[in-house]
């Protein structure tokens, strides 16, 4: 097997990070491969966990919640993603800079929303 | 600083891998595709808020069935690809193939049954432009328009992420991608799991509406 | 401490890897050779488009109804506008100063070697030809030439008969280019900093480029799956931003811009920092407010995404949302206006040597000012329902991209061509070539003020005789602005082939990038700097 | 009496421009003075300055005060463009590629717009193939015309005289021939030609007055 991992140019770059959130993330650069929380087992309750949740979903969507269908399917569907997230692609295990990184995209993504619907609601 | 004779190119060609690095451009990649759909969402937003009540008896003409059938598939294969990326971690390979090929199996199937309903669909005049739109409200036809750019939008991803993953599987076989160096894989793997999470909104969008 | 550069070394422009010759440069994961393929391809682009606006000029040196005829036809003048558009937006300004320096200069001054993603880096230069390519080829195909502006607004881009699939396909794979550049640019600067090098000791020209990232990363898919679906509408009319079929042409407006808008700050972004650099060189000073300018770039991407509305006052969105638009737009404007006070305060007890590098930046502050001014103008609902989409916007918006980003391309070619090629320029030539563009720039564009103003809409073929004075003036202004420019390109390429050996630091500069010789080596840097200060301190 | 679009407008933008005149003058004047005060030859050694908080903060606050000032005029004179009077004369104006049609409310339709002196106007946008936009400049108000919505601009002529109309949104070959022009007549001369049977009528002789022809 090829070595492992040619660190000669992780050494400058990592070990000077500055900002708090960085600092995490070094923490999580030295033991890259020690982060593995989550096994077989987990994937496989996670992935039970979304299934169930699909589950709800369709039986609820056959059920009049007046206004609240769409928010209810919504909801649903926000926590399943976050599980697929945060387990299967791993947020929560990594750096907290991916972290910001998906609040940044997703607050400009929901601030583009809004601000469409000031058109929408108030238009004559 | 240097000493300009001892400047030999030679030692400075360095194929560093950056594991990390790359993680992160590939999360940057999946910012750049999530803001695409972004687009798409934000008009299926604005239409809904215009056109609500005919969103609402459209949606009853999608089948609900190959909607809950697609969603569970797509589900399925997020989990064998993440069982895959570990199985290379702990160093089963063969075991990981054997989770790729289930992952391009079920993709195959996901993109099976939408030709399916696309036709089924296509049949019935339902498609832009077809017999069945032209006589229907406006509302109908925006909301097909949208049907069809977004569930092909997101078929393109599904075929996407097949060729990675295709691509992923010769990498491991040839051993181009083993226990201590898999972030091709893991990447793949994001890629997957990205395309499932669109869906998981696609799908009360379009199915569950009604 | 720097290498003495009459000592033998191989410099990147020397080096020969796999390749020779032409594949040599074609298949190159250098990031300063890539920076340079962008430049050639740049320029090149640039003075096509330029052409084009001297052609739209000289049309307007007469109504195309008095007697005799006219330089062009309506329909070629409307496909000349639009590829002037089209080609300086998408193809110069929106790229430009990340391309060309940002692939230069930005590994050099984090001290790294490459950027992190090199091979990606080199497919995103293909992107951006092939981008070019398309653009070319709908010209001569389908129908002809795009007619719709570089808005490419809905209805009239559904209904015309030119070739606009293809076109807004070429602008569509431009975007990928863009993405890209920017996915390499946020990786390298989160990843490839030097050690030592925090984030606040960064130089500024990559704080720029960072906050240009984000743009780029989460605006452009934006525009992107926005013209797939005008394409989508032509083809196979889905009926999404159709009216006739149900679809809302405001919506098309507010997607065109929520990404366009910002690109307006993907334009600016990088000029600004370029601007940041060049002024601690010559002021031989540290730069004031460093934190302040550094966030303040972040700040202006933020906010950036929320101001678009503000294209669209006229259009029949709510009034509401109007009000709205027009607020933030106003808070917008703070952070640019506290940069420029920034900058001008560090001349205050600086040691000034104002060499041509800081013409450029003298020139670009009272351009951009002007720009961002009469942005207010704009910016004010009731004054912008009456300048808004007349001669006033024109001028506007060349005030602030073409005086504020074309001026720093061309500034940052002078402030570092002679570490690019090794080479020195004439100033004196440079000198004068400065002073006929900003002469010509603000007859050119000053003129456009005052017409739109009185009500002289943009994009017309012929105009009513009352404009003609004004009109003739400001052709007159394009000939000086035109010469201005060939003058300043011209010197460069001279000195390209004439120019004296430059050495490694003619401004004495602070950044790492004057620290290595000129032209640098092949991997920049031997070893890696340690830094223990910041960027623009002098001892 | 309701304040004058045009006076607001006008205002707006004295306001605006003198602020951006005053701000313009003191960068550029200070930078110049700075680049002969501080030379490299009158100033060989530069002090080390790298910043001052307060007067960061000085020159925050300020141009946010002055940019809220334009903010709020430019924000009072809009309001009172997007309120018409009640009593405002409805005109439902068309546009198409190249023309402008004006339908009153008896359903007298013309290709130029006549206007009795005095009375507020409102008028409804439409347009049935591309976007256009329909302005005044002489009254310092333009509204697009979108295809599938109804929008809307109004405006008081005070005097009278004949004005122009443009098209100032893109909209194709003859978007810069799209003119039409607003003619304001006395009361009494405007109902003569509002009550006419004649469905169209631009016999009257407009287009010798006309300078662009």
């Amino acid at each position: 097997m090829p070595d492992t991992k040619n660190t000669e140019h992780l050494n400058y770059s990592e070990k000077n990070f500055d900002p708090p959130t960085e600092e995490d993330f070094l923490n999580s650069l030295s033991d890259k491969n020690a982060h593995q929380e989550a096994g077989f087992g987990t994937y496989i309750l996670i992935w039970l966990g979304l299934i169930s949740l699909t589950a709800i979903t369709v039986a609820l969507a056959g059920i009049n919640l007046a206004g609240l269908t769409v928010i209810t399917a919504l909801a649903i569907a926000i926590i399943k993603s976050s599980l697929v997230a945060n387990y299967f692609m791993h947020i929560k295990f990594d750096a907290p800079i991916f972290k910001i990184f998906i609040a940044v995209s997703l607050i400009i993504f929901v601030l583009m929303i809004v601000l469409t619907f000031f058109d929408l609601i108030f238009r004559n | 600083m240097t000493e300009p004779d001892t400047l030999n190119i030679v030692n400075q060609e360095h194929t560093h891998r950056d594991d990390i690095g790359s993680k992160m451009g590939m999360w940057l990649f999946l910012f750049t595709e999530l803001l695409l759909f972004g687009g798409l969402f934000i008009l299926y937003a604005s239409y809904r808020f215009m056109y609500k009540e005919e969103f609402i008896y459209a949606a009853t003409k999608l089948d609900l069935l190959t909607g809950t059938v697609n969603t569970i598939i797509l589900l399925t294969s997020s989990l064998t690809i993440v069982l895959a990326i570990l199985s290379l971690q702990k160093n089963y390979k063969k075991l990981c193939l054997l989770f790729l090929f289930l992952t391009v199996a079920l993709g195959f199937s996901f993109l099976i049954n939408k030709y399916f309903e696309w036709r089924a669909k296509i049949e019935h005049g339902l498609f832009p432009g077809g017999s069945e739109l032209l006589n229907t409200s406006k509302g109908e036809t925006i909301f097909f328009g949208l049907y069809y750019s977004m569930t092909g939008l997101h078929a393109l991803h599904v075929i996407a992420g097949l060729i990675f993953i295709l691509i992923m599987t010769s990498l491991v076989y040839k051993n181009l991608q083993y226990n201590t160096n898999y972030q091709k894989l893991e990447n793949s793997g994001l890629y997957w799991h990205l395309v499932d999470i669109i869906w998981i909104f696609l799908f009360p969008l379009f199915y569950l509406i009604h | 401490m720097n290498s003495q550069s009459d000592t033998k070394y191989i410099h990147y422009l020397q080096y020969r890897g796999k390749f020779k010759g032409i594949p040599g440069w074609l298949l190159t994961t250098d990031h300063k050779k890539i920076g340079l393929l962008y430049l050639i391809a740049m320029i090149t682009f640039f003075l096509v488009a330029m052409s084009l606006g001297f052609l739209m000029k000289l049309e307007m040196l007469k109504p195309s109804s008095t007697k005799g005829s006219t330089l062009m036809s309506a329909q070629t003048y409307n496909a000349v506008f639009t590829l002037h558009g089209v080609i300086m937006i998408f193809l110069f300004i929106i790229p430009g100063i990340p391309a060309v320096f940002g692939n230069f200069f930005l590994p050099i001054m984090l001290g790294a070697r490459d950027v992190s993603f090199p091979k990606i880096n080199l497919l995103s230069w293909y992107f951006y030809i092939a981008g070019a390519v398309i653009v070319l080829i709908s010209l001569h195909t389908g129908g002809g030439p795009i007619d719709t502006g570089w808005t490419f607004y809905v209805p009239y881009s559904i209904r015309t008969t030119a070739n606009v699939s293809l076109a807004v396909f070429g602008a569509f794979v431009l975007g990928f280019s863009s993405i890209l550049t920017a996915i390499n640019f946020i990786t390298t600067i989160h990843h490839l900093r030097a050690p030592g090098m925090k984030w606040f000791k960064m130089p500024l020209f990559a704080w720029g480029l960072y906050a240009t990232g984000w743009i780029q990363i989460l605006a452009t898919p934006v525009i992107g799956i926005t013209l797939l679906l005008v394409i989508l509408e032509r083809t196979l009319g889905v009926g999404i931003f159709d009216p006739a079929l149900g679809g809302d042409p405001l919506l098309y407006q507010h997607l065109f811009w929520i990404y366009s808008h910002p690109a307006v700050y993907i334009m600016i972004l990088p000029a600004m920092g370029l601007v940041s650099e060049i002024i601690p060189t010559f002021t031989k000073k540290n730069i004031f407010g460093y934190s302040a300018i550094a966030v303040s770039s972040l700040a202006i991407a933020f906010v950036g995404y929320l101001v678009w509305g503000h294209h669209m006052f006229t259009s029949g969105i709510s009034d509401t949302s109007r009000a709205i638009f027009s607020f933030l737009t106003f808070v917008v404007a703070i952070p640019s206006g506290v940069k420029v006070f920034n900058w001008v305060a560090t001349m205050y007890k600086a040691s000034i040597d104002p060499r041509t590098p800081f013409l450029f930046i003298m020139a670009f502050i009272v351009l951009f000012s002007i720009g961002g001014l009469t942005g207010l103008v704009l910016g004010a609902l009731d004054t912008n329902i009456h300048v808004t989409d007349t001669y006033f916007v024109v001028a506007h918006f060349h005030y602030v991209m073409f005086g504020g980003m074309g001026t720093l391309f061309f500034g940052g070619l002078y402030y570092w061509f002679p570490k690019m090629f090794g080479k020195l320029f004439n100033e004196k030539i440079a000198n004068t070539g400065l002073i006929l563009f900003v002469t010509g720039f603000n007859v050119l564009y000053f003129t456009m003020f005052i017409m739109g103003y009185q009500g002289m809409p943009r994009r017309y073929y012929t105009y009513l005789a009352e404009f003609q004075t004004l009109q003739v003036i400001s052709t007159i202004g394009s000939w000086i602005m035109i010469s201005g420019i060939l003058i300043l390109l011209g010197n460069l390429v001279y000195a390209l082939f004439r120019g004296r050996k430059a050495p490694d630091n003619p401004w004495g500069g602070t950044t790492l990038e004057w620290t290595i010789p000129s032209p640098p080596p092949v991997y920049n840097f031997e070893k890696i700097p340690v830094i223990t200060k910041g960027p623009y301190e002098r001892n | 009496m309701r304040p004058n679009i045009i006076e607001q407008v006008d205002t707006t933008f004295i306001i605006t421009i003198g602020i951006s005149f005053f701000l313009l003058i003191v960068i550029t004047i200070t930078m110049i003075v700075f680049v002969f005060r501080y030379n490299k030859k009158r100033n060989p050694v530069p002090s080390n300055i790298s910043g001052n908080t307060l007067l960061e903060i000085i020159w925050t606050v300020i141009p946010l005060i002055l940019v809220m000032i334009i903010f709020f005029s430019g924000y009072t004179g809009f309001k009172n463009m997007r309120d018409a009077p009640e009593n405002s004369m409805v005109v439902k104006v068309t546009g198409q590629m190249w023309k402008w049609t004006f339908e009153y409310a008896n359903k007298k339709i013309s290709d130029t717009l006549f206007v009795p002196v005095g009375q507020p106007i409102k008028l409804e946008i439409y347009s049935v193939d591309v976007n256009h936009s329909l302005y005044l400049p002489a009254f310092r108000v333009k509204e697009d015309a979108i295809p599938g919505r109804v929008n809307y601009l109004w405006f008081q002529p005070m005097y009278e005289g004949t004005f122009d109309i443009a098209c100032a949104e893109y909209c194709g070959l003859s978007h810069s021939l799209m003119y039409s022009k607003l003619v304001v007549l006395p009361e009494n001369e405007f109902y003569e030609w509002y009550n006419k049977s004649q469905p169209i009528d631009s016999t009257i002789n407009i287009r010798n007055t006309d300078t662009q022809k």
